[in-house]
């Protein structure tokens, strides 16, 4: 599950899609790291990796596509 | 069942490099990146996992119950940590390589030949 | 007395945030004292933390954890003499710089010495740390430091473009440590060096083990640029802001090499041994990086690109120094490193005092521009030859003490490379000298290939020095005499001999950190040079003089096709450091393969 | 190279890359059953000792401190890195906002997103605070509850518009809240040295487990990590924020007089 989610972000090659996907990629992940007994982790990477990282990746398209006008 | 959560690792990474150097935009690339870290996050925790162990937190267990090795974790979450703020970094260069260079393309990065975009 | 080392980590640190948390009320100048007066104050604590630790290794336990019953349960700093040296050098090594960028910027915020104290701090508590994932915190820390600094000209094209090379490629070799790290830990369920070392000290070196050390290999040799993995570092040294190049060139990628050391005989000598395949695969990777980067740095016009590509070379050669898997041959290799690292810096200096003075570093665009410079001319002409092991210098006493341990190592023909190494970087940086400061040699070269440096125009720089600013003349003075002086002081070279026994006796060292217990150390095995050694130097400082004159002599025919040639020869490697990222990481990938399957032979076999 | 010598360059090599990742994987004890000592012995030890419930939290604060130490700096490198890369070029000014650029019709944000909003960032602080606070008993800590703060603020973005979170949180707040954190982060460290034998010396009363003020500096690094993360993140989002909404190039002389529609 986690293995074809990481396929999918890396083959989205449209960068605004790929910023959804790699949202849930990192939810995905979270979830794998409670079943793996790690709540800290999971807690944090769910935090960071489905929140901060595509929030950030997001701001970055938006200069970079806002800049094309 | 052993060898599953490896496997999985090992593809992603294969997953993640095939995509940094076949990437056409910048930040396509920063993200391969970071689902390569992510990579290391499986094998980091897989390795400390204990077969049927709780968590390592004894708020409501008994001490000494069987539990998952809590060092993996420490250092899965300082890696966490450390993958995103790279991240972030490289994001911030690729945005002002944009500006720059006027594109994401890291073919077209060359030293030395910044194609000033006109109009 | 060991409680120091943590304090000389913590101190700049905390500077750096303080730096920050008062950014916008704190005029500049007070921001320079600071940042002067923190690493002045690292230095002291440095060279205490250094005789102490001559005695033997101090080891440092954090949190109080002393181990319990051979299980490390803390980190700990295992200090012994060549990582305490090492942090000296580097301490002094931010001093200079410290005092160069007093007047190299004129418009310059305080997040550039933050990122400086953090940089300092890191490489600091890389050379004490004794713990495989401080290690590894260490080394990122140190490189994000690295690639911040290394964008800071936002103004340029270039450094974005490094940065962004230099960045990726580094995190994937921080990637490839990490996975080794874990394939450690999972064998031996510790984190300690010294404990993996014994746990692995018994059974024979099975695949784990291999792979674990190749992987950890090749992140390290990405770091310190070894062949297949050094394409970053010529676009990122020459571009950097010179304090930067400063330290990256002369430290920076050395400390790769010492993490590779420190790691290999603490954690695996005891599995692997010093078999003779695994020293043969090290000497191959050296020669191979000392060669091409001598290649390339002789077909350079571009002033920092080509000390760029002389630090590989020289990277080649302390690789090769440190394959010899022997004490001596370690301890030629400290000397040359700190002997070296203080020239290339004093040359890094040079370059930036002309690009300061002058605006531009392209060698055949400065024709003769520079002679006003008095002192940095005949400085960076007299750097150079010490660069060709001119006899009483310190590059030339390391490599002496080396090719002496090689020899009774049985690799007589590593003193080749190292004279035809010597001889292409030397000869580069005479012609570069001289056609800069005295504007003798034809305007064009055919033997220089790449391509012009980007003129750059650049605030900071716009507006004319009449004359060069003392903070700048001052660091490249005392940079040289210290490079120059390592080889004349005669206690030195006994002290770093010294050095080289414990550090390789991994026993001893598991020993005192584990169970606190002093190791005896054999007598220190003395390398004093013999005549032929210095009969050896003077004759390639003389071949680097004739190579540079060939290159500058007034073109005649047969001369010029020489010059033909060598273009050519150098032109096939050019389009290798094409720039472009997939590529580096391709061969970053291919470095990878090939290397892990070479040790899979030779170690297994 | 080209790119068809690339890739099968590539191919090859990661072939060869992945073949040895397997290999060294393979000789792992398999999946389940792990039984490194360190881990087993901090998990008997650690509650006693560090009277903390969450035994991941006190490896990561107290027995290897100085390795969150280091990450503490990596994050704050980071945050400085940003904001230097980011920081306005030469031919950039800042202007306010204007986002109903021309090309851009944004909607005004709809009163149920406003509300919501609003409502919402109440009670993420609160989730925050409490993460933070309470990371030596249940999972989590300094570093998951700043992030939680840091997207607090966002939330005051999506509601209002970027004037107001920039009154909220203005940049030097956000940068002595980072240098602050991290500074008081080290200081306990030292402070370590100084009252107990090492760096990173526990020194405080451990209390018993399971209360708040239990486990001595862990609380205490909990917050000033906490707060070094909140403004870290707040700090990078806002400079990309910034990126997005004020800084306009200004094409003076290259674009010869059709000044960009403002």
């Amino acid at each position: 599950m986690a293995g074809a989610c990481a396929t999918c972000v890396v083959l989205a090659r449209d960068p605004l899609r790929q910023a959804m996907v790699t949202s849930i990629y990192g939810l995905v992940l979270g979830i794998l790291f409670f079943l793996f007994q790690a709540p800290d982790v999971a807690l944090s990477q769910t935090v960071v990796g489905a929140v901060a990282l595509p929030m950030m990746i997001l701001l970055a398209l938006a200069k970079v596509r806002g800049g094309e006008e | 069942m052993s060898f599953l959560p490896y496997a999985v690792a090992v593809w992603i990474v294969g997953v993640g490099l095939y995509g940094i150097v076949t990437s056409r935009d910048l930040v396509h690339l920063v993200i391969c990146l970071s689902v390569m870290q992510s990579a290391s996050y499986l094998v980091l925790l897989s390795i400390g996992y204990v077969k049927d162990a709780s968590a390592p937190v004894f708020a409501d267990v008994p001490l000494g119950t069987r539990a998952v090795d809590p060092v993996v974790q420490a250092l899965t979450l300082t890696d966490v940590v450390v993958g995103t703020t790279v991240t972030a970094l490289l994001l911030a260069l690729s945005v002002q390589a944009h500006k720059r260079y006027g594109t994401l393309d890291p073919r077209r990065l060359r030293p030395g030949r910044a194609t000033r975009r006109h109009g | 007395m060991a409680d120091l080392a943590p304090l000389a980590v913590a101190i700049p640190l905390i500077a750096a945030a303080a730096l920050v948390g008062v950014a916008r009320v704190v005029p500049r100048r007070v921001v320079d004292v600071m940042a002067l007066g923190t690493s002045i104050a690292c230095v002291v604590l440095c060279a205490l933390v250094l005789d102490d630790a001559s005695g033997g290794t101090i080891v440092h336990w954090f949190g109080g954890w002393e181990p319990r019953n051979g299980v490390a349960v803390g980190i700990s700093f295992a200090i012994d003499q060549v990582g305490a040296g090492f942090a000296l050098f580097v301490a002094v090594l931010f001093v200079a710089a410290f005092v160069f960028c007093w007047r190299y910027f004129v418009v310059i915020g305080p997040v550039f010495h933050a990122l400086m104290l953090v940089f300092l701090a890191a490489m600091l508590g890389f050379s004490y740390t004794g713990d495989l994932f401080n290690l590894f915190v260490f080394f990122e820390l140190l490189s994000v430091a690295a690639y911040a600094l290394v964008a800071y000209d936002i103004e340029e094209e270039g450094p974005l473009q490094g940065a962004l090379n230099f960045a990726v490629t580094n995190t994937i070799g921080a990637f490839l440590i990490l996975t080794g790290i874990a394939l450690l830990y999972g064998r031996t369920g510790a984190l300690n060096m010294a404990q993996i070392g014994e746990t692995l000290a018994g059974e024979p070196a099975d695949g784990l083990v291999v792979v674990a050390f190749t992987l950890m290999a090749v992140g390290f040799f990405v770091k310190a640029a070894v062949v297949p993995f050094h394409f970053w570092l010529a676009d990122a040294y020459s571009v950097a802001p010179t304090p930067v190049c400063l330290l990256l060139s002369a430290a920076m990628s050395e400390l790769g090499l010492y993490a590779f050391a420190r790691v290999y005989w603490t954690v695996f000598s005891g599995a692997l041994g010093g078999d003779e395949a695994l020293e043969a695969v090290l000497l191959g990777a050296g020669t191979l990086t000392a060669l091409v980067g001598a290649v390339m740095c002789f077909g350079q016009r571009h002033l920092k690109r080509m000390l760029a590509f002389a630090t590989v070379s020289h990277v080649g050669l302390f690789l090769i120094g440190i394959a010899l898997l022997d004490a001596g041959g370690f301890a030629g290799t400290t000397l040359f490193v700190v002997a070296d690292g203080f020239v290339k810096a004093a040359l890094f200096v040079c370059v930036g005092t002309v690009q300061h003075m002058l605006g531009g570093v392209d060698e055949l665009r400065l024709y003769g521009r520079a002679r006003m410079l008095r002192i940095t001319g005949p400085l960076m002409a007299l750097l150079a030859l010490a660069l060709a092991s001119l006899p009483p210098f310190g590059p030339w006493l390391g490599k002496a003490v080396i090719d002496q341990a090689a020899r009774d190592a049985g690799a007589g023909w590593v003193a080749a490379v190292f004279v035809v190494a010597s001889i292409l970087t030397g000869a580069a940086l005479l012609r570069a000298t001289a056609r800069v400061f005295a504007g003798i040699g034809p305007h064009d070269d055919p033997s220089i290939v790449d391509a012009p440096a980007p003129e750059e125009v650049d605030a900071e720089l716009r507006y004319p020095h009449r004359r060069v600013p003392r903070t700048m003349t001052i660091p490249a003075l005392a940079l040289a005499a210290a490079g120059l002086g390592v080889g004349l002081v005669p206690g030195l070279r006994a002290s770093f001999e010294g050095a080289g026994q414990p550090f390789v006796d991994r026993a001893g060292y598991a020993a005192t950190v584990l169970h606190g217990q002093a190791a005896r150390h054999g007598e220190a095995l003395s390398l004093a040079p013999g005549p032929a050694e210095v009969l050896l130097g003077f004759a390639t400082a003389a071949c680097a003089c004739g190579l540079a004159y060939l290159a500058l002599a007034p073109p005649r025919p047969r001369l010029h096709r020489l010059g033909l040639a060598t273009g050519r020869a150098i032109a096939w490697l050019r389009p290798l450091h094409s720039g472009y990222v997939g590529d580096y990481v391709t061969w970053l990938v291919a470095g990878a393969a090939v290397l892990g399957g070479l040790f899979a032979v030779t170690l297994t076999s | 190279m080209s790119d068809r010598v690339r890739l099968t360059v590539f191919g090859v090599s990661l072939a060869g890359l992945l073949a040895l990742l397997v290999w060294g994987l393979a000789g792992l004890p398999d999946f389940g059953d792990f039984q490194g000592a360190y881990g087993q012995l901090l998990n008997r030890v650690a509650v006693p000792e560090r009277s903390t419930t969450d035994v991941v939290t006190a490896v990561n604060f107290d027995y290897r401190g100085f390795d969150t130490l280091g990450e503490e700096f990596i994050l704050f490198a980071a945050v400085i890195g940003v904001a230097s890369i980011l920081r306005t070029l030469r031919g950039e000014r800042i202007r306010r906002p204007d986002d109903d650029a021309a090309g851009r019709h944004v909607p005004e944000t709809s009163l149920l997103v406003r509300v919501t909003g609003l409502g919402l960032v109440a009670p993420t602080i609160l989730v925050g605070i409490y993460i933070v606070a309470h990371g030596h008993q249940t999972p989590g800590g300094g570093f998951q509850g700043g992030v939680i703060l840091a997207t607090a603020l966002l939330l005051i973005y999506l509601s209002a518009d970027y004037m107001t979170m920039r009154a909220v949180g203005p940049t030097w707040l956000i940068e002595l809240a980072e240098g602050l954190g991290a500074a008081g982060f080290a200081l306990i460290g030292v402070g370590g040295l100084v009252f107990g034998s090492a760096f990173f010396e526990n020194f405080l009363g451990k209390g018993t487990p399971g209360e708040l003020p239990s486990a001595g500096t862990i609380p205490l690094s909990n917050t000033a990590v906490g707060l070094a993360v909140t403004g870290g993140f707040v700090f990078m989002l806002s400079e990309f924020l910034q990126q997005a909404l004020t800084h306009r190039r200004v094409h003076h002389h290259r674009r010869g007089g059709a000044r960009r529609a403002s």
